[in-house]
């Protein structure tokens, strides 16, 4: 059999879903063999999502029916241009960090239960991504809600378990709000499948109820302000490629459903208002984040903070969308910024994993100096430090641009200034940090070497989140795919 | 009121009372005790609404939703006690208000 | 001054908002919360639209061509099987996370086990394996199935780990594999019915019966030796306490540390 | 006679519900962790009880097998640990605190 017999078109879905979730087992059952299981997965995974993505992009999206039953009886599959671009993202993502993580773990006993759990987290991705049933969506929430959790636990430390049990408990809250959600629907409809259910008539009181619990469920898994709580010390005690995939990939999944279920079911029948609503949350977390990462005295926190302001900008897409005309525009600068927030926040995180692999701490104050140590890793934080304030030539840039747009030809003015002041915030937090790491000072000893694998993949990321900023049009183009806006 | 619709009512009423015991308790055991209540509320809901089909037998697809969701809800529930149990020998602890920043 | 507070304010943000939770307006603010969602739940429940039997017609009229007679199971294994697929990863995933927290065995022996015991245990076991067996068989027809039969095994387990306390040497070497065989054997069946019949998990009408009886036989041992390892808490194999204490201590911990 | 098994069918029902409610409330109030994981497992074993009702049986096996008994047994293995390392905690404050150290 050829492989383009194994590969085709219409199976392409069912391995990104298949392949990382045996790679997982295998790794369970061989533990000598997980690294290589990870690194198969890590070459093997992006090459599918290439495929995938050469096929949409000529022919269209692709739907398939698992096991062959039609819709409401069985669970589909559904990979267009949006579904497609997250699974490119989380698999550029996944890919390097793999590559970063081998080094970093090399030599802990924990690499054992590492491994395992960060396949289930990538299956449980590329499952969710592809996912076109809200109870399919449940279970892979589940199944990335519960790995990413054992993975914030991983170093064991007194604040790594505390915070990972109160990620534990908003994530399982979050998803039996979820389920009832779920529930509503289906007694309501008599189907799970998202395109069926797109159908539904004009509001009833229980179609409102399932999207207010599906949206507060949502919206506590991605820690939008004010559930946000949870988020920074997880994301700042996790060890550093977890932090990385966590910020760039995870909380964006949830969010990723919110969307799919405001523009496939709700958005007809949920008044403007709540669109208002999720906005000014979200300029609330811009706030709110920004001035806690200016407050910051870890590098990690700060990091994470910069993380809860960057997902408030992410809900401004709501209302923005709503304005007339520039709906699309709107999307495209939301999805921009997921996009180049998940390639940019990656490559701080690991670089900031770099500099705690070699100094043994994170304090800013005392980590003057530190570029001559390791001059790669900071050039990496600062190509992702211009993506994340929003300088061109970069992919936050772009997404800041289209944002402003829509808001200023849309007539509401007073989200391009909060954007504005954000920029200034972010940059104002990220430059404190380089005034430190570039400033003069007596000469510092690291502890130990960074290797160069740690080094170079960071810079492989944030050199990814300065490309989107000069390959727009493509991109819109692949979103445009199945017209999912 | 029908039958099924009074088991929905109690599955709604489970459902906030855990939530309720959620935020309420500080200790992270109950907090636990606490999520299993309000996860059996939701599977009891749906479960009941399948019973209110017009024919004799009730719809299976909830059934196998409940199903699936109560081994989720175990395997939840270990990775939870786990990690309580691990909170408790590390911080000498299980509230986690107690472990702010001092 | 301000540069203390600016240090101090994330501080006493966290604080606040954590001590609120127990404080008496907190609680008050609770109660209204709870009781409002449920008043609304109950209304939206009671303006719901009559239940529609669309699933059950479905369901009914593809049971002949499912493999199995159990519309659960049939919903389960088969049209739905993908939901299954996943969750059986959960399980496995569950497994591995828990061993990865837990710093040792929760059973060390102690004592060898008394002779009253491991006769119960005797008596027992196998009467648990067969109604495990049972329950695991009936499932095509009746109410029962994989993860039933995995639990009533499960329990076995318990029972056999709580009186013995110790493992076979050889069966640390077997119990990954009896971990992983449930989730692997469902996940290459799915891929050979991709090669087979084109659609993922789509399983050859003449042969349904057949696969799914194999995934669930597979199915049910790996939910049986998961729940038991559930329940133990820890890794088997890594009985040594001192080594379980210190196994955690990696120096990447370094990096969460502060004096 | 129809009819009156209807009424006894619906009073159990009702009292089935009662029971479930009360069980639910005592259980997030006890004190006693011990009495609340106890009370938990009839919880689980009455809630099998509803599901039988409900004419699920498959659900009604699995909740009374996973539900209230392998859940049950995890809560209670889970609290003797933790007493276990509560003790060993009190008895080891004096001396060290070795993860206490924070920011």
């Amino acid at each position: 059999m050829s492989l383009n017999e194994v590969l085709q078109p219409m199976s392409l879905p069912a391995w990104l879903v298949a392949l990382p979730l045996l790679a997982a087992g295998l790794s369970v059952v061989m533990p000598r063999c997980s690294v290589w299981t990870a690194f198969f997965s890590a070459i093997t995974t992006p090459f599918l999502v290439v495929c995938l993505g050469r096929e949409i992009f000529f022919h269209g999206s692709i739907e398939i029916h698992v096991g062959g039953w039609q819709t409401p009886l069985g669970i589909s599959l559904y990979a267009d241009g949006l579904s497609t671009a997250m699974l490119g993202v989380t698999a550029l993502v996944f890919g390097i960090v793999t590559f970063y993580a081998r080094p970093y773990f090399s030599g802990h006993a924990v690499a054992r239960h590492f491994w395992p759990l960060w396949l289930f987290l990538w299956s449980a991705l590329n499952a969710l991504f592809l996912s076109a049933d809200i109870f399919n969506l449940y279970v892979t929430l589940e199944l990335l809600g519960l790995s990413a959790v054992a993975l914030v636990a991983l170093s064991q430390t007194g604040d790594a378990l505390t915070a990972a049990m109160r990620y534990l408990l908003v994530s399982l809250t979050g998803s039996l709000m979820y389920l009832m959600g779920v529930a509503f629907l289906y007694a309501a409809n008599g189907t799970l499948s998202l395109k069926m259910l797109a159908i539904v008539g004009p509001a009833s009181p229980s179609v409102v109820t399932a999207f207010a619990l599906m949206a507060a469920g949502l919206i506590m898994k991605s820690a939008l302000f004010p559930m946000h709580f949870w988020l920074p010390p997880a994301h700042a005690n996790a060890p550093a490629p977890v932090s990385a995939v966590l910020s760039a990939l995870v909380v964006k999944a949830s969010f990723y459903i919110l969307v799919r279920l405001w523009v496939m079911l709700f958005e007809p029948s949920i008044p403007a208002i709540v669109a208002q609503l999720l906005g000014i949350l979200g300029m609330a977390a811009i706030i709110w984040g920004s001035v806690q990462a200016l407050l910051a005295e870890r590098l990690k926190l700060l990091v994470a903070y910069s993380t809860v302001a960057q997902i408030g900008y992410l809900f401004l897409v709501f209302p923005l969308s709503l304005l007339p005309q520039v709906g699309k525009t709107a999307w495209q600068g939301g999805l921009y910024f997921l996009f180049s927030h998940a390639c940019a926040k990656s490559a701080v995180f690991l670089a900031a994993g770099t500099v705690i692999h070699t100094f043994g701490h994170d304090r800013i104050n005392e980590l003057h100096g530190i570029v001559r140590r390791l001059p790669v890793s900071m050039f990496a934080f600062g190509l992702a430090g211009v993506s994340l304030i929003g300088l061109p030539p970069s992919g936050g840039f772009i997404a800041k641009w289209l944002y402003l747009n829509a808001s200023l030809s849309g007539g509401q003015w007073w989200w391009g200034v909060l954007i504005i002041l954000g920029g200034l915030m972010s940059t104002a937090y990220i430059f404190r940090f380089f005034s430190r790491a570039f400033s003069h000072s007596e000469e510092i000893v690291g502890e130990r070497p960074a290797p160069r694998g740690m080094e170079w993949t960071a810079f492989t990321l944030a050199l990814c989140s300065l490309i989107l900023g000069l390959i727009p049009g493509s991109v819109i183009k692949m979103l445009e795919i199945g017209n999912p806006f | 009121m029908t039958v099924p619709n009074m088991y929905a009512l109690v599955g709604v009423g489970l459902l906030c009372m855990g939530l309720y015991g959620l935020v309420m308790h500080s200790h992270l055991v109950r907090k636990i005790l606490a999520l299993n209540v309000s996860g059996s509320g939701v599977f009891l809901f749906l479960v009941a609404l399948a019973d209110q089909t017009p024919g004799p037998t009730p719809d299976p697809v909830p059934h196998a939703m409940v199903l699936t969701g109560i081994v989720v809800a175990v395997s939840a529930t270990a990775l939870a006690l786990a990690l309580a149990c691990r909170i408790q020998q590390v911080n000498g602890t299980l509230r986690l208000s107690d472990n702010e920043p001092e | 001054m301000t540069t203390e507070f600016s240090k101090k304010l994330p501080e006493i943000m966290t604080r606040r908002s954590a001590e609120s939770l127990l404080s008496r307006s907190g609680q008050a603010m609770t109660i209204i919360g709870v009781s409002l969602l449920a008043l609304i739940l109950g209304y939206s429940l009671w303006t719901l639209p009559p239940f529609s039997d669309r699933m059950v017609t479905l369901v009914s009229d593809n049971m002949a061509i499912s493999g199995v007679e159990n519309p659960v199971t049939a919903v389960l294994l088969n049209f739905r099987g993908y939901d299954t697929l996943l969750e059986i990863g959960v399980l496995l995933l569950a497994v591995v996370a828990v061993f990865s927290i837990a710093p040792s065995p929760a059973l060390l022996a102690t004592s060898p086990p008394s002779p009253m015991a491991t006769l119960l245990l005797r008596l027992l076991l196998p009467f648990v394996v067969l109604v495990g067996g049972y329950i695991l068989w009936v499932g095509s027809y009746a109410p029962g199935g994989a993860f039933q039969a995995g639990a009533v095994l499960a329990a076995g387990g318990i029972l056999f780990t709580t009186v013995t306390a110790r493992w076979h040497p050889l069966a640390n070497k077997a119990i990954p594999f009896a971990m992983g065989a449930g989730l692997l054997i469902f996940v290459l069946v799915a891929l050979a019915t991709m090669m087979v019949t084109g659609n993922f998990l789509q399983y050859p009408e003449t042969r349904a019966g057949m696969l799914i009886l194999l995934i669930e036989a597979a199915a049910t041992m790996s939910i049986a030796v998961i729940l038991t390892l559930l329940f133990v808490g820890g890794e088997p194999g890594e009985i040594s306490p001192a080594q379980g204490e210190n196994k955690h201590t990696v120096s990447f911990n370094k990096e969460n540390r502060s004096e | 006679m129809d009819n009156f098994a209807n009424y006894g069918a619906f009073t159990l029902d009702a009292i089935l519900a009662l029971v479930l409610l009360t069980l639910a409330w005592l259980l997030l109030r006890s004190r006693d962790l011990f009495k609340a994981i106890v009370l938990f497992i009839s919880f689980g074993l009455l809630m099998s009880l509803a599901w039988v009702r409900l004419k699920a049986i498959d659900i009604a096996l699995a909740e009374a097998a996973i539900g209230a008994g392998l859940t049950g047994a995890l809560f209670l293995s889970a609290l003797g640990r933790i007493r276990q390392y509560s003790r060993k905690d009190r008895r080891q404050q004096k001396t060290s605190r070795p993860f206490r150290n924070r920011d």
